[in-house]
């Protein structure tokens, strides 16, 4: 079964991405398919590379990166959420004037759009956020 | 049309106190470019983001209500209010925004976009969706 | 000693407005702020709350976040007032400490 | 349609879980995940409403909140079921729809 | 000591599903270093703090519950507890972490931090105080 | 009188962040003074630099810096905080080996105890958050 993903808060400030991750890992386990994670609202913090979490805690952002890369999974930040929140790419660091970047690897920027096409792509859309 | 799901956009939460009211309708007006069915409720504070009058002015927040009135050009006319939470908030519907649609099957007749309806049918009404997103 | 609470939650979906009341002394000052205007209306499920809390605390509300809210000053409970960021500030001024009720 | 409902809010301060269970469908299933795991537990001044919306709906919690909080399962009411997350994945692909309340 | 304050950290938030408990216990720590008049109250879900027993091996989170056990060690020995959150929640004093200090003025005699107070008890508790952190 | 201020969301998600603004202008017109201004929880993201938020709507970030500018205002983005979300400055940057920084002008990073000496040193300490 093909799963899409909305997460809606930052890492460590809620625990919505974590509940994510562990969701995300069971459902591959499973044998299933992530088509997408979509992150939105304070959800694009989960795609910054700037993040040193204390040394006896979970480093959130790597996680998603290290599954992105193991397993194919498209991570996509919104573009509008990121601008509002201060997480750029190198084509938004261009865009906006920016003199560098934050986004974490295995995360791309892009529209809104992507999170509509995974709620009709996917057969199931499971959203995670406050 | 294999490809049209039925879409549902659940709002509960109160404007410009948080800025998921605003980044949902966001959502809400891009959905309607993938010419999908398209509904909305507003259920608990979420019936707050309606309400008419709203002036942003003295705090610089952006007054994003006037951009409700746009859903209708969307083909976005199926918005639901849950008459309980109206009640509970000490509202009408004489309190919120008049949306409307130009309905094509009727000569472009304007009809409203609102229903005031009963939780027992709000239940009926989300039970008939495919895919449901929360704000 | 005189006391400002200040609530930004909707008294409908979050907890804070009933517990300042339940915790706040006797002639203290309770700011509506933010999503927390809404517990300053009257005929709502949380009207009695503060009509009773008000024999015991002075209520204000913020006037910009209630025009921000297309909440009308003619819906507000009798004896709340309104009060703008420079009224604010003298709140916390006349007042000896500030508790946010988050 | 079946559906699956996720909960994570505590009960005692958030409505969420008021809502869910107002307008979930007869034959729904309710899970608790998070700070809304709270709402599994016997004894609280939130039992007597999940008490009686098991009439009509399916109650889970997902075990490791419970642990993480400190509940021990003997604390749930009965009639509540534990899943880990393999079994939140599950529910999510039994039922036809998945609606978080946030 | 005329830069003593009594400081009091209000915590009314349930742990892991939000990092304020955590990030306030931080902050509690930190005003150990710096000779306040530190006292703490849990109300409302802030109780699920020092619940025992908390085990996150699970999520991955770090268990920080262990770390309310230094707070004697660091003179914050002003624990206060709303008796009817507790209530509310149906948890007594034994479902919480027993946090002691040793005190110094009674030949280091093991006595308990945490007081268990009605609301009324609270209300007094917290007029009290010079300076409020919520979290 | 000399008023500590503590802030604990971001800028946009949560009107947090703008009342307080709101509030600290209102009070140096009055003729007050403010000792800090304290940026915890997710209030650090008030203090990236990287934000482009849209054309029709406040620049929060901005605004704070030109405050802090033109009364001398401290801003203070804490550094455990900031480290969780990925708020980084040129220290922070060398002892972390990131490859970059995104401080905003007139905040600095420092730590909790800046927030504890605001509440010794000033008359009131007045919170904003969530």
């Amino acid at each position: 079964m093909k799963f899409g993903i909305q997460i809606n808060e930052g890492p460590y400030t809620h625990e919505a991405s974590t509940t994510a991750l562990n969701f995300v890992s069971a459902a591959i386990e499973a044998g299933h398919e992530i088509f997408r994670v979509f992150f939105y609202h304070d959800g694009v913090n989960n795609g910054t590379r700037y993040t040193t979490p204390p040394q006896d805690d979970r480093n959130i952002v790597n996680a998603w990166s290290e599954l992105a890369e193991k397993h194919d999974i498209d991570l996509v930040v919104c573009v509008a959420a990121a601008q509002r929140r201060g997480i750029v790419d190198e084509g938004e660091q261009e865009r906006n004037g920016k003199d560098g970047n934050n986004i974490a690897p295995g995360f791309r920027i892009s529209g809104l759009g992507q999170l509509i096409e995974a709620g009709i792509q996917s057969d199931r859309l499971v959203v995670f956020g406050d | 049309m294999s490809d049209t799901k039925k879409f549902l956009f659940v709002n509960r939460k109160a404007p410009y106190g948080t800025i998921y009211a605003w980044e949902s309708l966001e959502v809400i007006l891009i959905s309607a470019a993938f010419e999908q069915d398209v509904s909305l409720v507003f259920v608990d504070d979420g019936v707050f983001q309606i309400a008419k009058g709203q002036d942003t002015s003295d705090l610089g927040i952006k007054n994003f209500s006037p951009t409700y009135n746009a859903l209708g050009d969307y083909d976005i006319n199926k918005i639901y209010i849950e008459k309980e939470s109206l009640e509970a908030r000490g509202l009408t519907v004489d309190d919120l925004l008049k949306l409307t649609y130009e309905d094509e099957d009727d000569d472009w007749a304007e009809k409203d976009s609102i229903h005031v309806v009963s939780s027992a049918e709000l239940v009926e009404i989300m039970d008939q969706q495919d895919v449901v997103l929360s704000f | 000693m005189p006391m400002l609470h200040t609530v930004n939650k909707s008294p409908f979906e979050r907890g804070a407005l009933e517990s300042c009341v339940r915790l706040a002394i006797k002639g203290s000052s309770v700011l509506l702020i933010e999503d927390g205007i809404y517990g300053a209306t009257k005929g709502t499920t949380a009207s009695d709350m503060v009509e009773n809390a008000m024999k015991d605390l002075d209520f204000y509300v913020l006037g910009s976040d209630l025009k921000a809210r297309g909440v009308d000053e003619g819906r507000l409970i009798d004896g709340i007032t309104v009060v703008d960021y420079s009224g604010f500030v003298k709140l916390a001024v006349d007042n000896d400490k500030v508790q946010a009720w988050l």
